[in-house]
């Protein structure tokens, strides 16, 4: 009975991790870069719905639409002035510049918020559904519910229109995309804007689970790193995988050998995958060409 | 080559002179005809800010007493520091405020890893400073020259709990769910060795991370146990995540709490009393944090700082300073560091108005504050108790 | 006088594509030799073949009598075989001189704890190898470039730096991947004297990728032509103008 | 002419090891102006200087990024403090432990780079590997203390107690001073040249019979051990080492610190440390600012000037220009 429980509680958590990791594995595939400042965009996306919903006063549906549409923006308008900007230097350089622009979005956070631990206030006010012995939270439902739609949605896109196989074409070959006639540049802001979007989407919803602070990103950045790891880095569908993943395993390791290795979990994980199977479960080869 | 040689000597010479150059502290530093320097350090950036309300409220209440005329024809002047709760940045604001801004006194500090870290500079330095919010007893035990404790240390507190639990009948088995920092175990520590005085083991124990946002596997855990009170040294958001698992999974037993959190605040962050009536939080206040009594104290932080939210932290440094004003007064008008001291070690059960418990300091005992309640809720209020099941 | 370089049977698959087969192929010293195809004739793959960068399937290569097929880059170019590389193989932050310092790196004797203490031997060590460094870009031509940087160089200069590079350690071997290539004729033509000086003054063997037809019949000594991974002819350059086979490569690929 | 041959010597003698022995020999000045505050923050440069030094053998010269800087600093921290307070070894017979440990560490990350986990592989994996490391520093309790962290006991320097800013000051000096010589030894050899090759074209590198694998270890090992005995001096000068002081935020301090000072340049590791070193004790009196100024700090130099300090005042004085051999 606990397995279930564990492993639908794991399943809920896995499924923002799922989120973190395959925003972040859009932005990679898009432009090659990591975004190591991919978790304060999480936790901007969750300041901004506190703000609209908390100061503005505005339901939370639609602040959480315009916390989205807005890092959106933010994003595009990263990838444009500050990462395209670099594009001529060394990659040291874009891990160094997202870092920089996460650490001012952390700072920003801090200079308004400070010694603040902001609590939301309780959105979905259901109370949890029983099956059997298993219980199921509104939170939980709703992440699902979200989660899967966003899955369903963006893959749709991805695979099944004309503008996600130009998509795929850029993520191919970069020059080829622009012999056809395709504007890389703005492509590349717009994968931004979608990959802060879609972890702005893990801010929102984490939002009425904890409370919030500056630093809640990073242990996000950590948790989508090892899900796209164990999925395989660059592949979509296995960030999404190694997110329930990664989610699951942490609960299973908390309950049946220790809650202290649940902290390390994805760490272990990174560590583990890396030096026995590099390329994920269903990744494409690791290791640089030579 | 010569040249090299001719450098080498200066800097022997120059060597020779910093060597032999002894700073002295001159006993009446930090304080003019018509001021006081204290210098305040708290964690104002960082993972850690949300301690650094107890300094603000600390500095909130020195500006008062200089609205109130200040003490002995002197104003107060604060010089607040920060050090994100990071001990490198702990010893370089603490030697900035003793050698830089010569400050008379100390007054502040929230996290006890850096506490400890600082303690031999303010040894050293042979400056007073009394701790404004850090529990590691040890940072004031065993009683050194200068440093006193104005909160009550994690041990007072750890008793309490105890105390607290041990009144349940037929209270035998506690599960502990706790952050693997210092902080949480200066609570849980003292806590189980209270406990264990009893003979009441852990049946469980179990660690929750900072930043962890689901507690399936540990509540789980602990239900499994069946345990009869659980003990809970968890953040803010922490423990609000962990009592919804409990209530969530059927985890009925009562939950006792830090003073990091607060009924008030716990019960807004939950949402709903059914999930927080049953959790327990040691108690240093005279009243409820929106009780009648510490209504006074509330306004004075308003009135200097009236953005600022009020939490478990927010007021807890105003008693010491209570205090600290007490002893400045009778040291008098020729003030210096060795009449303050003495003047502190001559404070006996002062009644600060904030804290719970009467401040005493001696040479030989700095731990100041050696009373603690416990509060919970009693028909949906905030009140507090002397055992289970009897509100005071 | 006996090959320097022997390539018996050489065949390169890369993930079940053949890239070179049955290659036999030999080079002397002081004597050039031009490898020629069009694209996708695996000429490249030849060089990286001798010089280890991809592992044959079959065959054997040998130099001076020996096999180096399944050694290491480094240790192949150890041996006395350097090459230089299609897309420019300098290290741009680095001026000429380092670059060509580079390329003494074996020769230079000093041990870890001499250089990290800066003991004389070790300084000494250094301080002759930057004096042949600059003497060999002296005696290449080039000495006014040896205090700046790579990436602020011509096409041209870099070219020069790299070859100079390649044959500062005096290889016998050197494999020149198209050395001249995105050059203007000028000095595509002193790029061609160079390699020529080094063929003629220093005995040097040299194995050479180029795509101008024009420029290869007239530095060339012998000419190995190319096509979809195996080698259709090799003589001296008169002979393979009108080889039949040749001319139906290059009219079939337009 | 004549000019122009003054200005070559004079150059020549700026660029030289005369200049390089002045500045530690002016430092030592320090004391006679500093109060413990300040000295205390200059020895906390000297302690950065070698965090920066080794970290940018790395991440500047090889070129590779790597992100366990925090984690070696935390090894060499905690090495030397385990030693002193466990084993009761002197200060100075556990600085070679601490740097020995560090290499090991910097070893193990190299082995990783070796199997083609490279770039942001390289960036993850490290970056787990220092955050396990932290939770083994909170839960090995019985040697480390756990969260409550190891209070390092009185530390002695072949009998100098370094009880005091100015005496630690003087130790720290001559160890930072012998070390940064020693690599910039290196950085002007064979050896360093074999690393900056390896970064800027690694086929190439190997083209030219130098065995780029050895250089990758040489150089990894030879940042940790630099970094561990940083970390060493770390422990002796705040007294006390806990795991909070290794994290995240520590390890963006150290990547500003190149990235400010100067990728893959020696000269512009000291500047950063100096000036990342100083900054921040600027910015106290601005609590809460400090991460955005910092942020955006980091945000500039990226897009003005993404060679940093060193680049700047190479424009200035060419003598100052890293040069990756030496003909003296």
């Amino acid at each position: 009975m606990y397995f279930l429980q564990l492993t639908l509680s794991g399943l809920a958590q896995g499924a923002i991790y799922a989120l973190v990791a395959l925003s972040m594995c859009v932005v990679y595939r898009a432009t090659t870069v990591v975004n190591f400042g991919h978790g304060d965009l999480v936790m901007a996306g969750a300041f901004v719905v506190y703000l609209l919903v908390v100061l503005a006063g505005m339901p939370f549906l639609v602040s959480a639409i315009l916390a989205v549409a807005l890092l959106f923006v933010l994003g595009l308008l990263i990838e444009v002035g500050l990462i395209e900007r670099i594009k001529s230097g060394p990659h040291i350089g874009f891990a160094l510049m997202c870092i920089a622009f996460g650490y001012v979005l952390r700072g920003i956070a801090r200079a308004v918020w400070g010694r603040e631990v902001l609590p939301m206030p309780r959105v979905f006010d259901l109370s949890p559904v029983m099956f059997g012995d298993l219980v199921v939270t509104a939170d939980a439902l709703v992440i699902f519910f979200a989660v899967g739609v966003l899955l369903m949605l963006f893959f749709g896109l991805f695979y099944r229109t004309s503008a996600g196989r130009i998509m795929q074409a850029v993520c191919q070959s970069e020059r080829g995309a622009a012999l056809v006639g395709i504007n890389v540049p703005t492509f590349h802001g717009v994968m931004w804007g979608v990959g802060a979007a879609l972890g702005a989407v893990g801010g929102v919803l984490v939002a009425p689970l904890t409370l919030l602070h500056p630093a809640l990103g990073a242990s996000f950045l950590i948790k989508g790193f090892a899900a796209m790891t164990l999925g395989g880095f660059g592949s979509l569908a296995g960030a999404v995988v190694g997110g329930l993943l990664l989610g699951v395993a942490e609960q299973w390791v908390g309950f049946y050998v220790s809650t202290k290795l649940i902290d390390i979990t994805a760490y272990v994980v990174i560590i583990l995958v890396l030096a026995l199977r590099p390329n994920g479960l269903f990744g494409r080869a690791v290791a640089e060409r030579v | 080559m010569k040249q090299s040689v001719h450098l080498l000597r200066v800097g022997i010479a120059i060597l020779a002179c910093a060597l032999t150059t002894i700073a002295s502290a001159a006993e009446s530093t930090g304080v003019t005809d018509t001021t006081i320097k204290i210098g305040i350090m708290g964690p104002f950036s960082g993972n850690a800010a949300s301690y650094s309300k107890a300094e603000i409220g600390l500095d909130a209440y020195y500006k008062w007493v200089n609205d109130q005329g200040g003490v002995n024809g002197r104003k107060i002047e604060t010089v607040l520091e920060d050090y994100a709760c990071d001990s490198a940045k702990g010893i370089a604001a603490v030697k900035k405020l003793i050698y830089q801004d010569k400050v008379f006194m100390l007054h502040g500090n929230s996290c006890s890893a850096v506490a400890m870290a600082i303690k031999p500079v303010v040894l050293e330095a042979g400056i007073p400073w009394v701790i404004a919010h850090a529990a590691n007893g040890a940072i004031s035990a065993p009683a050194t020259k200068n440093i006193f404790h104005g909160v009550p240390v994690g041990k007072t507190m750890g008793m309490a709990m105890g105390r607290f639990i041990v009144t349940k009948p037929g209270a035998a088995k506690i599960a502990v769910i706790q952050h693997t920092d210092d902080w949480a175990k200066s609570y849980c520590g003292p806590a189980m060795e209270f406990l264990a005085s009893k003979n009441i083991r852990p049946v469980v124990e179990v660690s929750f991370e900072r930043g962890e946002t689901d507690a399936t596997a540990q509540t789980l855990k602990i239900k499994q146990a069946n345990p009869d009170f659980v003990i809970a040294c968890l953040y803010e958001s922490e423990t609000a995540i962990f009592l919804k698992d409990a209530k969530k999974f059927g985890l009925n037993a009562p939950v006792m709490g830090t003073a990091g959190t607060d009924l008030e605040n716990t019960l807004k962050r939950v949402g709903d009393l059914d999930t927080v009536s049953n959790y327990y939080v040691p108690h240093m206040y005279a009243d409820n944090l929106d009780g009648p009594r510490l209504k006074r104290f509330v306004e004075i932080l308003k009135k200097y700082y009236p953005n600022e939210s009020v939490t478990a932290f927010s007021l807890i440094s105003m008693g010491s300073a209570a205090a600290v004003v007490e002893a400045l007064k009778r040291s008098g008008r020729d003030l210096s560091r060795e009449k303050f001291i003495a003047e502190l070690d001559k404070i006996k059960d002062f009644d600060t108005g904030v804290l719970a418990g009467r401040i005493t300091w001696t040479p030989a005992d700095r731990d100041g504050v050696k009373e603690v309640a416990v509060a919970g809720f009693v028909n949906g209020k905030p009140a507090v108790l002397k055992a289970w099941g009897q509100p005071l | 006088m006996a090959a320097l370089l022997e390539l018996a049977g050489v065949s390169v698959r890369f993930a079940g594509l053949q890239a070179l087969t049955d290659v036999n192929l030999a080079a002397r010293g002081g004597e050039i030799k031009a490898v020629i195809g069009p694209n996708g004739a695996g000429k490249t793959t030849l060089f990286n073949a001798i010089s280890g960068y991809v592992p044959i399937a079959a065959g054997a290569i040998a130099l001076n009598g020996s096999a180096i097929h399944g050694l290491t880059p480094h240790e192949i170019a150890a041996r006395g075989v350097r090459r230089t590389f299609q897309n420019g193989g300098l290290f741009a932050e680095l001026t000429a001189l380092e670059n060509v310092l580079a390329g003494l790196h074996a020769r230079i004797d000093a041990s870890f704890a001499g250089i990290l203490f800066g003991t004389r031997a070790a300084r000494a060590a250094e301080r002759e190898a930057v004096i042949r460094a600059r003497g060999l870009l002296e005696v290449l031509g080039v000495s006014h470039l040896a205090d700046r940087q790579v990436r602020a160089m011509s096409g041209g200069q870099q070219r020069t730096i790299e070859i100079v590079r390649a044959v500062a350690a005096e290889p016998p071997l050197l494999l020149l991947d198209e050395p001249a290539v995105g050059l203007a004729p000028p000095v595509c033509a002193q790029v061609i004297e160079l390699i020529r000086r080094l063929a003629g003054e220093m005995g040097i063997a040299v194995l050479l990728i180029e795509h101008t037809i024009d420029l290869v019949m007239a530095a060339a000594d012998v000419i190995a032509v190319f096509n979809g991974g195996t080698k259709i002819a090799e003589g001296p350059p008169a002979a393979i103008r009108t080889d039949p086979a040749v001319l139906e490569a290059y009219l079939g690929h337009g | 002419m004549n000019g122009q041959a003054a200005q070559g010597a004079w150059a020549r003698w700026v660029g030289g090891t005369h200049v390089f022995y002045a500045v530690p020999l002016l430092a030592l000045a320090i004391p006679l102006f500093a109060n413990q505050y300040t000295q205390f923050v200059v020895n906390l440069m000297l302690v950065y200087v070698l965090v920066a030094v080794g970290f940018n053998l790395v991440l500047g010269n090889l070129g590779q990024l790597a992100f366990a800087n925090t984690a070696l600093f935390g090894i060499g921290a905690y090495t030397a403090s385990m030693l002193m307070v466990h084993a009761g070894w002197p200060f100075w017979a556990v600085i070679l432990p601490a740097g020995i440990v560090g290499a090991v560490a910097g070893f193990l990350a190299s082995v990783t780079a070796l199997r083609g986990i490279r770039n942001y592989y390289l960036a993850i994996v490290t970056l787990a590997f220092g955050e396990l490391l932290r939770w083994i520093y909170i839960h090995g309790e019985a040697a480390t203390g756990g969260t409550d962290g190891l209070a390092v006991p009185r530390a002695d320097f072949f009998g100098i107690a370094l009880d005091s800013e100015t005496a630690r000051f003087y130790v720290f000096l001559l160890i930072v001073t012998v070390i940064v010589k020693a690599v910039s030894n290196l950085l002007q050899s064979k050896i360093g040249r074999a690393i900056v090759a390896i970064r800027d074209n690694e086929l190439a590198t190997a083209s030219l019979a130098i065995p780029t694998g050895r250089y990758i270890v040489l150089a990894f090992t030879l940042s940790g051990s630099i970094v561990g005995v940083a970390g060493s001096l770390f422990a002796v000068l705040i007294g006390h080492v806990a795991p909070e002081s290794f994290g995240l935020i520590e390890l963006i301090l150290h990547f500003a610190m190149v990235l400010v000072g100067g990728l893959g340049s020696l000269f512009g590791s000291v500047l950063g440390a100096v000036a990342l070193t100083a900054l921040p004790e600027y910015f106290r009196r601005f609590p809460g600012l400090y991460e955005m100024f910092f942020g955006g700090l980091l945000i500039v130099f990226l897009l003005i000037q993404p060679r940093g300090l060193a680049a700047l005042c190479a424009k200035w004085w060419p003598a100052l220009r890293d040069r990756y051999f030496r003909d003296r």
